[in-house]
């Protein structure tokens, strides 16, 4: 018996609220698309113990896949990132406004 | 192998797409004028009539796929033939595209074919792994798409916000269903349908569900989701603009009655949360399009309030509110489709289209300006148009179910958009152009394809019969399923 | 509908009497307006017509006994029936001769006085429009029918008052006209609705016979017939709503003497008449209407006075006889009232068209002027001008001294001595208004006389402008002897039982007789004699002077009260509501919106991170919205 | 409490610490390492779930391949802080005020459902019965995540890039600011292409 | 309710012949200006003898519904494509026949943009006409909206002063009107339970509760009022006249705010009579407010249309006056006051706009003996004029002397108040007659020249309908009574 599922879930809450809070709060790109990264590992650990708890394998594939995603979102944000940080030199989300 | 009788137009959209990315890697080819856009234009536009025969020709197709993660019946077969409709509209309109770079309209094209396939896959997962899946390949597909653009500044401002507010959604959507599949202890939709209405309003099931809509709102930019609709389609090249109001709206459309009909049968909780959501972002998409300047801006908080509308259909949870939802996706995606040809053939070098410079439409193009005025009229209600025909089952499907006062309030959001629309169109036919614009040079097929749209809206809006049949008939799996 | 052969003549005849003058107008006015001569003789022809038809219809029905009545139904829309036809009995026969007879000579007369007028064609247009309507009215069946053709001989005196209608004071005097009697004729439609809807049958005859109203409540017959009375005062310019008469006199004086003397202000007088028995069942109203008769009476005459205009003197006077005819009828005197009506219609019009020949030969209308211009040396005129104004302050071997009998016979019937006593009065101003008119125009003040030498010729008057003179003249110098026929043929006519009021000792008669000659006396010392300045009794006094020439400041307190209240007061404060308040209200709203759309697309365009915090915002409040 | 659930709550704890501090550090390097570490606490849960493959593949991929690109871009930029307050109140206030909310929440959500309190027995599920049920169950989504990755690829490709060499500059640049005035047609020049 | 299927569809004849004639106009190349107003003049012809030979083949003995054409349209929601014409919309459906004909030829003399103007003009009259004959709430709503949209390009293009704002104010607030009946109407459709939208089957006494027919009485009375310019919503109307060019306008007041009128008739009244009784006392009150306000405010107004715009709001207030008294009479003084008032605002505007067209100016100071200089224009105004006053011999009368009976007989102080109005009606246009025709004549009017024959007709029909109407009213009674008796004796007390 390891520990009751619903303390995993108030781990993974507390994971995924930090991830949003850093997404939200720090006015970096960089540090938004980690804060998402940390949602996404928050999701997958709810996944995993839920995979546990019900016994099925669904969730552990859901992980599985989730790597994947987080794969593939790092890869393209971090292009677009650095092709904005190159093209505008800054991080600094304020300074993206032209759209009227 | 009856995978491959039912699933014939995913692996023909597979096919195309993998097609495109062959074309991609040729060597060598110069830059011809526009000779190498032909190539690629020409291969699209055959392709996309192609997967329109295929889609139509497997609408009867019947069945479960991959282990019931994959249910290809009418419903989804329907949505299969608009999307695949919807892209052959938008190709059709990507003839002159100066706003993508000229050495990446291979790419273009392939990403289009993919995020349809992605598209078409969504509307038949039945998994919350494969829907999650399918919403992320269509999701970066767009995100790219968006970033194709010759003018760097806007298609990269635009990418951007798109991929944060899409990953931060998406981020909260698989949250969502970890706590649905935690508490439901099951991932397919169709074993939830079974066992929800036991445990339906314990609190994980509904906060897990309704993190789990958000992702879909975010595709079908409802209130709180909606931040990256205007920037996207301002941001976005004309033709991207398009496809994301069209054809991704219909898909979004697709999936959330799919899920609402599968977990939400009659809980009070998402009910009162959907008029909550309906209430705010046709109330904020109205208010805001009245000072809009830029037109494709404009069309982007009219979808959002048009998202309102479809949250009233969606909200009633019953097979009525669903058929009408149907229906009101294929009007949206006539009435956007002619609202984007214009600005597509009104500014053919791919610039954002001020309303001003609509001025003299009238005498530059009357069949534009007609078109125009038939769009904006059907997107405001006005009845002889589909726009009206499924407002009209809307609020007739809202009111059996006793929200009389969201329908008044509702129908005073039209009033409030019919005073935009109208800005629009007294500029096309009242305004006069400050210098004298030379006459707009609009080629017989494009002229064949806004006669031929101005007719399917007023003939689908007068005599509806066809069309609310094809509806109630998608409408059916939903409730049987249950 | 009795259908007996001399029944079916009647109809014919009332038909041709009222159609007739339909039609011509209506081939004038839209088809022949470019030939004068083919109008005139038009609508002279359906006059002529007319006339022939009322005499022959005098003629034939003279012995009738009950009236007889041809109605159809009209509207009969569920449950109301509304029948017009037309009605023939005595009172009408007398009405339609009169009306018949004067429409003819006025029109004949026009001929001379309209002649080279560039509206000529569109004059005998409109002259044939009031002959219809006139006929009509005096024929109509039922009162709704009556009130129909009531409007339209409102609408031909607009349009004949404001016949010329570049100068600004016609149509202004035009308008005023219309408003007031229109002003009256809405209390008399209130009084036919009223009445409709408490008795479900407006037909004139039954509202004769007294049977049917007996179990009304007496204060609805009394609002009934005061609301009725309200047209009667519109129509004939009685005591609140008389100012418009003066003022009708800017049209030409053909019309005046037609309409504004004789027929229309009388059709007040022959509803009332018509209405008696209706009228003679509430005392209370019987007793108002006798009050507003006095009063306009006695305000006429003192107006009358002052007056230096000469068709504005007889249109005062007009208004003192009309006082003179109500008061007679609310004294019971139904006989007395007719036989006033008819006299004063004759003398009235022939010194309208006496002062008609004035004008139309020296171009003025003042007094002093036209007898400084030497009006006396046109023998015509000037001699039936002296027979018609002994007739208007009853002299007695003319006709309105019998008449004037009449009426005083009824006043002294009256318990109340007061009433005889402003009749006396009444009759005392008249011979001196009258007679101080006519001093002034025989006895010219040398003084001032124009250059324009005496020894001239004495102007000569058209035939078609004197021969009326001189059958007028004759008329009312013979229409005197036949009072006590007239008295036969209406009397009994009626139904028994309406006291007709009772024989009363000699005396008033010869009161009045010296009260009027006391009046040509006075008018004599002050105006005829050698050395009289020529200036009345109450021009000395300023005050009064004032007074009087204002209209008892009547016209002034109208004006306020359409300035003040209506004009500056309700519409403008309407009108501001409209803009500021509803307009401003919605303007307001709608702002509100826009303003809010423009917020709200400010709002849209903040940086990424807060729409992030938004959408987290809105998930976290909608689960707590869970617990809610 | 058995040893597993005393190891259970050290490593989360671990976690927590770790991602709290990641988020908290102004120098983005050490925010990158101190999330590694937080990685490596998340793989040692997956294991203490039953889930050795997925542990093992967290550390690769996640701890691995993820973490090392965000350093090497990281490094790339090597950005001087910008000197601003790190937590702006405008943003900060919110936003902890909406975190705490929605921690309230799903701690009331965990403990209220009935059925998530049950204490998890300790299963370890093979590698190659997790495999063969994958592969079974999910293949359809292997084809769609092999899908994306190719996207993936694509779109780095292309955004990252001003595309392949010997390409024509891009059109002079017209970032579409409002038109001011009334002449519509006006084109403002933006910023030159750097 | 009797119903008589139609032997030859002349309903759908007139609808078509509309349709067909917008379509060929369509294709007339834009410069043969002659061509296209003779195209426009032939199809309204066609029109408006369809309506004369429906009016006078229509069975005055059996009345109920007659000419009716009844095909399923989305049966799943009980649609049908169902026309018929009773008492009531037979009087509107002739007054549109004659107002869409003299409106054609008034607008004989345009010269810019002539084939948009004339397609739009026929779209307009087209949604007119479906209202009137259609049976079926879904159509009534529909053809409804139909003749709305047509209406903001028509003022916007083609209008004089301040069209803009006046096309906007015009399109949105009979948009809110809408906004107000169509969930009235689906909301009796819910609760009616039966799945039609069929007015003679939801017509079924007892089949809404009372409150449901409160509310929805409310609703649809709100709505159909904006249209009908009922007082406090009447503020669009004398803006949309003045804006509008004067052909639009002349069936914008002479038809469109019969349309709200006629609606408040049909759908409200008939649906919801416990909600009619229940809410008369209001109907009544706006309605004499209404009388009362525009006949003041007509009195201020320095512009010709304003005036007449103004005069429109105080009629349609005898109309509503009419309506809210719930008796018989009322009924049928409320549909005949509307027929009398279209035809008498059409002719006002029709002559307004040919002095418009000659002295370029509507202010009233600015004009001045006009019955010289266009003896015959002015004198259609001034017949118009009389008209308008309520003289008798004229068809108002006959409206107005039956709402008053009826008013008399419910509200006596209304009655009152309306009768007096009268004498203000009576002030404010003789004194614009007085200020605009007659007068001293204005120096630079010298050279206009007057109507010819060819622009006379249309005035000349509208003039002699008045003068027939006035002369012989049972004409018009004898069809609307057939309506009205049957529908008052059926309503439950």
């Amino acid at each position: 018996m390891i520990a009751p599922f619903s303390h995993v879930l108030i781990v993974a809450g507390i994971l995924f609220a930090l991830g949003a809070f850093c997404a939200v709060v720090r006015r970096n790109l960089i540090m938004i698309v980690l804060g998402i990264e940390i949602m996404l590992n928050a999701a997958s650990i709810v996944f995993v113990a839920a995979s546990l708890h019900l016994n099925n394998l669904d969730g552990q594939s859901f992980v599985l896949f989730i790597l994947a995603v987080a794969a593939t979102e790092v890869s393209v944000g971090l292009a677009i990132i650095v092709y904005a940080f190159r093209r505008t030199g800054s991080f600094d989300p304020r300074n993206f406004n032209l759209l009227r | 192998m009856n995978w491959i009788t039912y699933a014939g137009p995913e692996i023909f959209y597979l096919g195309a797409s993998l097609w495109f990315l062959l074309l991609s890697f040729a060597p060598g080819q110069k830059v011809v004028a526009n000779g190498a856009h032909r190539r690629e234009y020409l291969s699209a536009m055959l392709l996309a009539s192609i997967g329109v025969l295929v889609c139509l020709a497997s609408v009867h197709a019947q069945g479960w796929l991959f282990v019931r993660s994959y249910s290809v019946d009418i419903f989804s077969q329907v949505f299969k033939t608009l999307l695949a409709l919807g892209l052959f509209l938008i190709v059709c309109i990507c003839d002159r595209m100066d706003d993508v770079d000229d050495n990446r309209h291979n790419e273009f094209y392939f990403l289009l074919f993919t995020c349809t396939l992605a598209l078409m896959l969504l509307v038949s997962a039945e998994h919350l792994l494969s829907i999650y899946l399918c919403l992320e390949l269509s999701s970066y597909s767009l995100y790219i798409l968006v970033g194709l653009r010759k003018r760097r500044s806007l298609g990269l401002e635009a990418a951007i916000k798109y991929f944060l507010i899409g990953s931060f959604a998406s981020a909260a959507m698989l949250f969502g269903m970890a706590l649905l599949y935690s508490a439901c202890g099951t991932g397919y939709l169709a074993d939830m349908a079974k066992t929800l209405p036991r445990i339906l309003d314990s609190p994980a099931v509904m906060i897990g569900l309704l993190f789990t809509l958000g992702g879909f709102f975010f595709k079908l930019a409802v209130f709180p989701f909606h931040s990256w609709a205007p920037d996207t389609y301002q941001g976005g090249s004309n033709q991207v603009a398009a496809y994301i109001a069209t054809a991704s709206k219909v898909a979004a459309i697709a999936i959330i009655l799919r899920v609402v009909a599968s977990t939400a049968h009659d809980s009070a909780y998402l009910a009162r949360v959907l008029v909550i959501l309906s209430v705010v972002s046709m109330t904020l998409g109205n208010l805001a399009a009245i000072a809009q300047k830029d037109l494709k801006r404009l069309l982007a908080f009219s979808t959002i309030a048009h998202s309102g509308y479809i949250l009233i259909g969606i909200l009633v949870l019953d097979s009525a509110g669903y058929a009408a939802t149907i229906f009101y996706a294929l009007a949206l995606l006539a009435m956007k489709f002619t609202a984007f040809m214009v600005v597509v053939e009104v500014a053919p070098d791919g610039r954002n289209l001020q309303i001003e410079e609509l001025a003299g439409l009238h005498k530059r193009s009357p069949i534009l300006a007609l078109a125009l005025l038939t769009a904006l009229f059907s997107l405001a209600g006005i009845p002889p148009t589909v726009g009206f025909t499924g407002k009209f089952l809307i609020f007739t499907a809202a009111i059996q179910k006793g929200y009389v006062a969201l329908v008044i309030f509702a129908m005073l959001n039209v009033v409030i958009s019919l005073y935009y629309y109208l800005l629009v169109i007294k500029a096309a036919y009242l305004l006069e152009p400050a210098q004298e614009m030379p006459p707009l040079v609009v080629s017989f097929p494009k002229k064949l394809l806004a006669g031929l749209s101005i007719a399917v809206i007023l003939f689908a809006g007068f005599c509806p019969y066809w069309f609310i049949q094809i509806a109630q008939a998608a409408a059916q799996p939903l409730i049987w399923g249950r | 509908m009795p259908g007996s052969p001399s029944h079916t003549l009647d109809l014919a005849a009332m038909i041709a009497a009222t159609m007739l003058p339909l039609a011509s107008c209506l081939v004038i006015l839209i088809a022949a307006r470019s030939r004068p001569r083919l109008c005139a003789a038009l609508s002279i022809g359906s006059a002529t017509i007319a006339l022939v038809c009322s005499i022959a219809l005098m003629a034939l029905n003279s012995k009738m006994g009950a009236p007889i009545q041809f109605t159809t139904d009209f509207i009969a829309s569920s449950g109301l029936n509304i029948g017009f036809g037309f009605l023939l009995d005595r009172l009408n026969l007398l009405m339609i001769v009169v009306v018949s007879s004067i429409c003819f000579l006025v029109q004949v007369y026009s001929l001379g006085y309209m002649a080279g007028d560039s509206g000529f064609s569109r004059y005998y247009g409109f002259m044939s429009l009031f002959t219809w309507a006139m006929m009509s009215l005096s024929l109509s069946a039922s009162l709704l029918q009556l009130y129909f053709f009531w409007e339209l001989v409102g609408l031909s005196s607009y349009l004949l008052i404001g016949f010329w209608y570049e100068k600004f004071s016609a149509t202004q005097a035009g308008k005023k006209a219309f408003i007031m009697t229109r002003a009256g004729d809405t209390a008399f439609f209130i009084g036919i609705l009223v009445l409709f809807l408490h008795t479900g049958d407006l037909s004139i005859a039954n509202l004769g016979s007294r049977a049917p109203l007996a179990h009304l409540s007496p204060s609805f017959l009394t609002l009934c017939a005061l609301l009725i009375f309200g047209g009667i005062v519109g129509k004939s310019a009685q005591f609140p709503l008389l100012t418009w008469l003066p003022d009708a006199m800017e049209g030409p004086t053909p019309v005046s003497a037609l309409l504004h003397s004789a027929t229309m202000v009388a059709a007040g007088v022959y509803l009332f008449a018509r209405l008696f028995p209706f009228f003679s069942l509430s005392a209370v109203a019987m007793s108002v209407f006798l009050a507003i008769g006095t009063i306009s009476m006695l305000l006429a005459s003192t107006m009358a006075m002052v007056s230096r205009d000469i068709k504005k003197v007889w249109a005062y006077s007009t208004i003192s006889q009309l006082g003179f005819m109500i008061m007679a009828l609310a004294a019971g005197g139904y006989f007395a009232g007719i036989f006033h009506l008819t006299t004063h219609a004759g003398f009235k019009a022939l010194l309208f068209l006496c002062s008609g020949v004035f004008i139309h030969h020296f171009e003025t209308n003042d007094v002093y002027e036209l007898s400084r211009r030497g009006a006396r040396r046109m023998l015509i005129p000037m001699v039936s001008m002296v027979l018609g104004a002994a007739a208007l302050s009853g002299i007695p071997p003319l006709s309105g001294y019998f008449s004037k009998e009449a009426v005083m016979g009824s006043l002294a019937g009256l318990a109340d001595p007061v009433w005889l006593a402003a009749g006396l009065t009444g009759v005392f101003l008249t011979a001196y208004y009258t007679f101080r008119l006519i001093f002034i125009l025989l006895f010219p003040r040398k003084s001032e006389v124009s250059s324009a030498p005496s020894h001239e010729s004495a102007p000569h008057t058209a035939p078609a402008m004197a021969l009326p003179l001189i059958i007028l003249a004759t008329v009312t110098a013979v229409l005197g002897f036949f009072e006590t026929p007239l008295k036969h043929f209406l009397e009994n006519g009626m139904i028994p039982g309406i006291v007709t009021g009772v024989r009363v000792g000699a005396w008033p008669h010869m009161a009045a007789l010296a009260l009027a000659l006391a009046g040509v006396a006075l008018a004599w010392t002050e105006f005829g004699r050698k050395g009289a300045e020529q200036i009345g009794f109450i021009d000395r006094i300023p005050v009064l002077y004032r007074l009087f020439s204002e209209r008892w400041y009547i016209d002034r307190f109208y004006a306020l009260l359409v300035d003040l209240v209506v004009d500056r007061g309700l519409s403008r404060l309407c009108n501001l509501n409209d803009r500021k308040v509803i307009d401003g209200g919605i303007e307001g709203v709608c702002g509100a919106t826009v303003e809010s759309g423009k917020v709200t697309a400010v709002l849209q365009t903040g940086m990424v991170q807060y729409r992030l915090i938004v959408i987290f915002a809105v998930l976290a409040l909608l689960s707590l919205y869970y617990y809610y | 409490m058995t040893l597993y659930g005393i190891f259970f709550y050290l490593i989360s704890a671990v976690v927590i610490a770790a991602t709290a501090v990641a988020v908290t550090r102004e120098n983005l390097l050490h925010a990158v390492v101190y999330l590694i570490i937080s990685f490596f606490g998340t793989a040692m849960l997956f294991y203490l779930f039953g889930a050795p493959l997925l542990a093992a593949l967290e550390v690769i991929i996640y701890a691995g391949a993820i973490m090392v690109l965000f350093l090497f871009v990281v490094m790339m930029i090597s950005s001087r802080p910008s000197g601003e307050a790190l937590f702006p109140p405008r943003q900060f206030l919110p936003a902890v005020f909406f975190c705490l909310l929605y921690l309230l929440v799903a701690a009331a959500m965990a403990v209220q459902t009935p059925g998530l309190n049950a204490p998890l027995q300790t299963l370890t599920a093979s590698p190659r019965l997790f495999a063969t049920y994958v592969f079974k169950y999910h293949w359809f989504s292997i084809e769609v995540i092999s899908m994306l990755l190719l996207v993936a690829a694509i779109g780095a490709l292309n955004l990252g890039t001003a595309g392949r060499p010997g390409v024509k500059k891009d059109v002079p640049e017209q970032p579409e600011k409002p038109p001011t005035g009334s002449n519509p047609g006006a084109q403002v020049s933006g910023r030159t292409e750097d | 309710m009797h119903m008589e299927p139609a032997s030859f569809p002349f309903l759908s004849a007139i609808l078509l012949s509309c349709i067909a004639g917008m379509f060929t106009i369509l294709f007339i190349p834009e410069e043969k200006h002659r061509l296209i107003k003779q195209v426009s003049a032939v199809f309204s012809g066609i029109c408006l003898l369809l309506t004369l030979y429906v009016f006078f083949a229509f069975n005055r003995r059996v009345g109920g519904m007659q000419f009716v054409e009844n095909i399923p349209w989305i049966p799943s929601l009980g649609i049908s494509y169902f026309n018929g014409v009773d008492g009531f919309s037979l009087p509107n459906l002739l007054l549109t026949g004659i107002v869409f004909f003299t409106g054609v030829l008034t607008m004989w003399e345009l010269e810019n943009r002539v084939k948009e103007y004339f397609a739009l003009y026929f779209v307009l009259v087209a949604g007119v006409f479906g209202l009137f004959m259609s049976l079926d709430l879904f159509f009534i709503f529909v053809w409804y909206d139909v003749s709305l949209f047509p209406m903001y390009l028509l003022i916007a293009i083609w209008g004089t002063t301040r069209k803009e704002y006046g096309a906007m104010k015009l399109t949105l607030y009979l948009l809110a009107g809408s906004s107000l009946i169509l969930p009235a109407i689906i909301f009796l459709w819910a609760k009616s339970g039966i799945n039609t939208f069929s007015f003679v089957s939801l017509m079924h006494p007892g089949l809404f509760s009372p409150a449901d027919q409160k509310f929805a009485f409310l609703l649809l009375f709100l709505g159909f009022g904006i249209l009908a310019a009922v007082w406090p919503m009447h503020t669009w109307s004398p803006d949309g006249h003045v804006a509008a060019p004067h052909g639009v306008s002349m069936v914008h007041a002479g038809v469109l705010m019969k349309i709200g009128a006629f609606g408040v008739l049909r759908v409200a009244i008939m649906l919801c009579p416990l909600g009619w009784i229940y809410w008369a006392k209001l109907m009544a009150v706006l309605a004499v407010i209404g009388i009362i306000y525009g006949a003041l405010v007509g009195l201020r107004q320095t512009d010709l249309k304003y005036v007449i715009g103004y005069s429109s709001v105080s009629h349609m207030g005898v109309v509503g006056l009419g309506l809210s008294t719930v008796t018989v009479e009322g009924l049928n003084g409320a549909v005949f006051q509307m027929f009398a008032h279209g035809i008498m605002t059409a002719l006002l505007f029709s002559s307004v706009g040919y002095i418009y067209d000659r002295t370029h100016t509507k202010a009233i100071p600015e004009l001045g003996g006009l019955s010289r200089i266009m003896p015959v224009a002015s004198a259609f105004f001034i017949l118009a004029a009389l008209a308008g006053i309520g003289l008798p011999g004229l068809a108002n009368f006959w409206g107005e002397l039956l709402v008053f009976l009826a008013a008399f007989k419910v509200y006596p102080l209304f009655g009152v108040i309306a009768v007096v109005t009268l004498v203000v009606t009576a002030l404010f246009m003789l004194r614009v007659v007085q200020k605009a025709f007659y007068g001293p004549q204005n120096p630079h009017f010298a050279g206009l020249k007057d109507l010819s024959p060819w622009l006379g007709t249309p005035r000349a029909i509208l003039a002699a309908v008045l003068l027939i109407l006035g002369l012989y009213p049972s004409l018009l009674f004898n069809v609307i009574r057939t309506a009205s008796v049957p529908f008052m004796h059926g309503l439950p007390r």
